[in-house]
């Protein structure tokens, strides 16, 4: 796909759309790379009460300019933090219910919102074998969710090679049916444009295109039929001072570029 | 199915465990003594999670001292996966998610030995590894959790779990089997000669897996003295009777990193990313090569990686008591 | 069957977190305000052990504001269980032991209040007590356990547990009932306005309460900077989402101990003990009178209990640290 | 009873007594009073590596001469330990199997070995309602028992009126068969003597009888009938060398008297 004419990198877009679908006071439940940037972006900017929880087992931490950790489980992420604690009790937080949003990247997601991180092709004899779920099927499992990507055909498929972190299966009700009554994929963030679920069916549906984005963009760039909002929201283009912040984090573009 | 995805009947994990001498002995030695006690084809738990407090030395051990068809588990498998794979230490691995990091994408080495079924790669979520640890860790035969239902993940490991609906309220829940290593492998800051030790920082599944484990083996940036021990009692995270062996090692898990100690050496990881970049296998053994055959001794092995990397990451380590 | 035997349904659980404000906010009240947070009838969990870190002033507090017909639990019960039932807060008590130690013998106000069925007191083992509360602090509607089988304890609760074959090995368990209070009053050394709290020494079942609980009150020697907090991540226990209220109350557990601060006082534990000796209701009325509601204040609370007496026992207390 | 004619108390030399039990390298998961004065004992005398858990949360602390704690849950239980850790982490050690002997006082125990502290009558309606169970259940279920108490026909029964913590149960097999594979009542001390338990059937047997008391004496003193081993082991008595550590231990007489 075609970077959109504006003086700022897919990854910069990924990141300041998804910082806006963020709420003051939220626990969020992050990963590292873009939902790491969005969630810090978001504290700075209208969200100062909110707060980042990391797999690696970190409650509330500062992120250090120009110090982005590696992983989220290395010492960067306890930087000035509220709390460290073991993996397990942090992701034990996701199944208390204290978690109001997971956030996290995608490699391969469907029109159910269901998520692949584990294999290309079948399972048992995989076309390339990814790295696999981390706590991607438990955030997935236990809290609603958003997903940042970028918008491609190979990436946004009819159905996914394997669900890896459940979103809404089946659509309709087969989540709940499946044992999940709870969370479920909330909005995918992408390059082109800002998608939830259909209340019902449970078919992607986009909610709004990202600037200078047509329709037929978004739907050239994915792999099944998209559902479109009758009124789609109007989206306003980065603005500099969202910029400056995910460049003041980010000097070396390590997640940006 | 292996071994430690069956759980031990209760009275065998009772029998393994009084019969180690738990009293209160020194238990010092050497890197090669302790990689003595691992023996082929037993399941050993590996600490800390991705680039951090990853037992890098005993690795560096258990690797010279050419085991075989070792089991390895861990919450996050990072670069010690492909070195293990590679040099033939391990061929199954269990584990939430395997590659260098993601900044540096997807391993070519995992790719390698599991798409040609060279190892078994078993998959579980990261919360599930940690709750079989923990149920490993409590004497009990398995842990209920409302994770890994109505996906394929779970599906892929049903033949080890049980779904089951709740006595008390009807509700599904996956019943995940204890994990019990035959050993773990775990880096800390410090502890004393018998074992009891301190963690700084993030202890990731570290003290689940030693309460797990049927023996511990414990590498340490330094042995301070009991008597030190006893002045903070509420800071031992580990204590002496869980723990068969105690090696000091400064700079214990270079490239990766130690809590407070050293960040992770940036510079050789993105070495060690390179080396693996083209023909994955051929890069890794070389690397092999070059940094756990040759060398004669740690202090070796730290040389190569180089003074002024070392000084580096050990300045943005001690950072973190900065503020 | 009480509300908190029975199992609530985990979206219930759920949908109590989530509506919390878990924002990072400041939440410093007085004990009054505090003890206005808990409602008749509900569930309050009170941390400590024994004689230790018993959160005795906001128990002061919900005695002077005339709590009634709340259930009490604790990993084991001492005199705040007979002031609780004497002044007609409790008619519930869940616990593994109840008297006020045992130098001092069996309580007679609890023998009068059960004997007479006036209370009711649950008897539970102190292990399947803590798992109980750390069933409940991980999400989970129960937890197995080894315990309990085989005695008339176990029976005595039957209706409670259920007793199931293990899936995986067909070992008897009995699956024990998340305990979800609907308070927990814990008393920590320090913690910030937040509610992010460090707590030094014996810890008891403190954290699992905590995160058990549907609201924490927090009550501490002293309120310290959200600053010294993120300086030491690590030694953070409890995390300010899970807190509801603070309140600065120092020497707060008075005539008990706070470990590090001050031993129990024993000469008004000898004082208690001898009051309650003859006609232990009558004595332990009166001594509600002298202690709880005469007082205008905590400290006023404290100088009756006498300068000397707390003097001895900080003494005492702070000797943890002379070695 | 009549106090053995000595210049020891009835509690001191059921302290040294079973000091005498413990072995070195053992973890002892030991109750106030009694048991902690024999485990301390034992460690000052033949056991030095012997570890000491305490139900408060504590492993391996030294105790200060004359400041026992009133409980197992008081910060004298800390002194100089080697850990202290959560109740029902340091309770988990004997699910988990790493504790050798439990030792604690009691109420009342029957001819199997169960031990009540929880009712003395019907449990719905009980002439005395006693303290309860503590970690009494969870050790008597999930180790090997050490019992040390009195010697009296009220407490010595038949049949417990309720099995607060069980040991044979009905005897024989019947522990086992309740889900109690593991642990059991080993030994019993008492001021006349110290008895086990039939390899067979479970009943109480006296092995020894202490310094200067007779067959007679013992029977007089238990409700139901007590097996007597055919050689009896010949039991020495308390030396000053072991009063000497109790008395230093202990000078108040806090649990001596």
């Amino acid at each position: 796909m075609t970077e959109p004419a504006a003086s700022y990198t897919a990854s910069e877009l990924l990141a300041v759309m998804a910082s806006r679908l963020l709420r003051d006071g939220q626990i969020v439940f992050a990963g590292v790379g873009v939902p790491l940037l969005a969630a810090t972006l978001a504290q700075r900017n209208h969200a100062p009460h909110l707060t980042i929880l990391f797999e690696g087992g970190t409650i509330g931490p500062f992120i250090v300019p120009g110090e982005l950790p590696p992983s989220t489980n290395e010492q960067r992420c306890t930087r000035r933090a509220n709390m460290v604690l073991p993996i397990t009790d942090v992701l034990l937080l996701l199944q208390r219910g204290y978690v109001d949003v997971g956030f996290m990247g995608g490699a391969q997601i469907d029109r159910f919102g269901n998520l692949n991180s584990s294999f290309i092709g079948q399972a048992d004899n995989p076309k390339i074998r990814l790295p696999g779920s981390g706590g991607g099927n438990d955030i997935s499992s236990l809290t609603d969710m958003i997903v940042a990507m970028k918008h491609e055909k190979r990436r946004f498929v009819e159905k996914v090679d394997f669900i890896t972190s459940p979103g809404w299966i089946n659509g309709g009700g087969t989540r709940a049916e499946r044992g999940l009554p709870q969370g479920g994929m909330w909005r995918v963030v992408t390059d082109l444009a800002i998608m939830g679920f259909d209340a019902e069916s449970r078919e992607m549906t986009v909610l709004g295109l990202n600037p200078g984005v047509s329709r037929e963009q978004v739907e050239d760039n994915t792999g099944f039929r998209l559902l479109f909002e009758a009124r789609l929201e109007k989206i306003e283009p980065p603005r500099q001072q969202e910029l400056a912040v995910l460049r003041q984090l980010d000097p070396e573009r390590l997640y940006t570029a | 199915m292996t071994s430690e995805a069956l759980v031990a009947p209760y009275q065998d994990l009772r029998r393994d465990t009084l019969l180690r001498d738990r009293g209160l002995r020194e238990k010092v030695m050497s890197l090669e003594a302790a990689a003595q006690l691992v023996r082929d084809g037993e399941h050993v738990a590996i600490g800390g999670c991705t680039l951090s407090r990853t037992p890098m030395a005993m690795i560096w051990a258990l690797i010279r001292a050419k085991k075989r068809n070792l089991t390895i588990s861990r919450s996050i498998t990072s670069t010690e996966g492909d070195l293990l794979l590679a040099s033939g230490v391990s061929n199954h691995v269990i584990t939430s998610w395997f590659s260098q990091g993601i900044v540096w994408g997807v391993s070519k080495v995992m790719r390698h030995y599991t798409e040609r079924k060279l190892a078994r790669f078993d998959e579980w979520s990261h919360m599930s590894i940690g709750l079989r640890y923990r149920a490993g860790a409590m004497g009990l035969p398995f842990m209920p959790s409302r994770s890994m239902l109505g996906s394929d993940l779970g599906e892929r490991v049903a033949d080890q779990t049980k779904i089951m609906a709740c006595p008390f309220t009807g509700e599904p829940l996956t019943l995940l089997p204890a994990l019990n290593p035959d050993l773990a492998l775990i880096h800390v800051q410090r502890c004393d000669a018998f074992g009891n030790a301190q963690l700084d920082g993030l202890q990731f599944m570290d003290i689940d897996i030693a309460m797990a484990a049927k023996r511990v083996i414990l590498t340490t940036e330094r042995i301070i003295s009991n008597e030190q021990i006893r002045r903070l009692p509420d800071a031992t995270r580990i204590p002496f009777f869980a723990v068969e062996a105690v090696v000091e090692v400064p700079i214990g898990c270079a490239p990766h990193e130690c809590y407070g100690a050293y960040e992770p050496f940036f510079v050789a990881l993105d070495d060690y990313a390179k080396r693996v970049s083209g023909d994955a296998v051929a890069g890794c053994r070389q690397y092999l090569e070059d940094y756990y055959y040759a060398p004669k001794s740690w202090p070796e092995y730290l040389s190569r990686i180089g003074m002024e990397t070392m000084l580096d990451a050990c300045r943005r380590g001690r950072s973190v008591y900065n503020d």
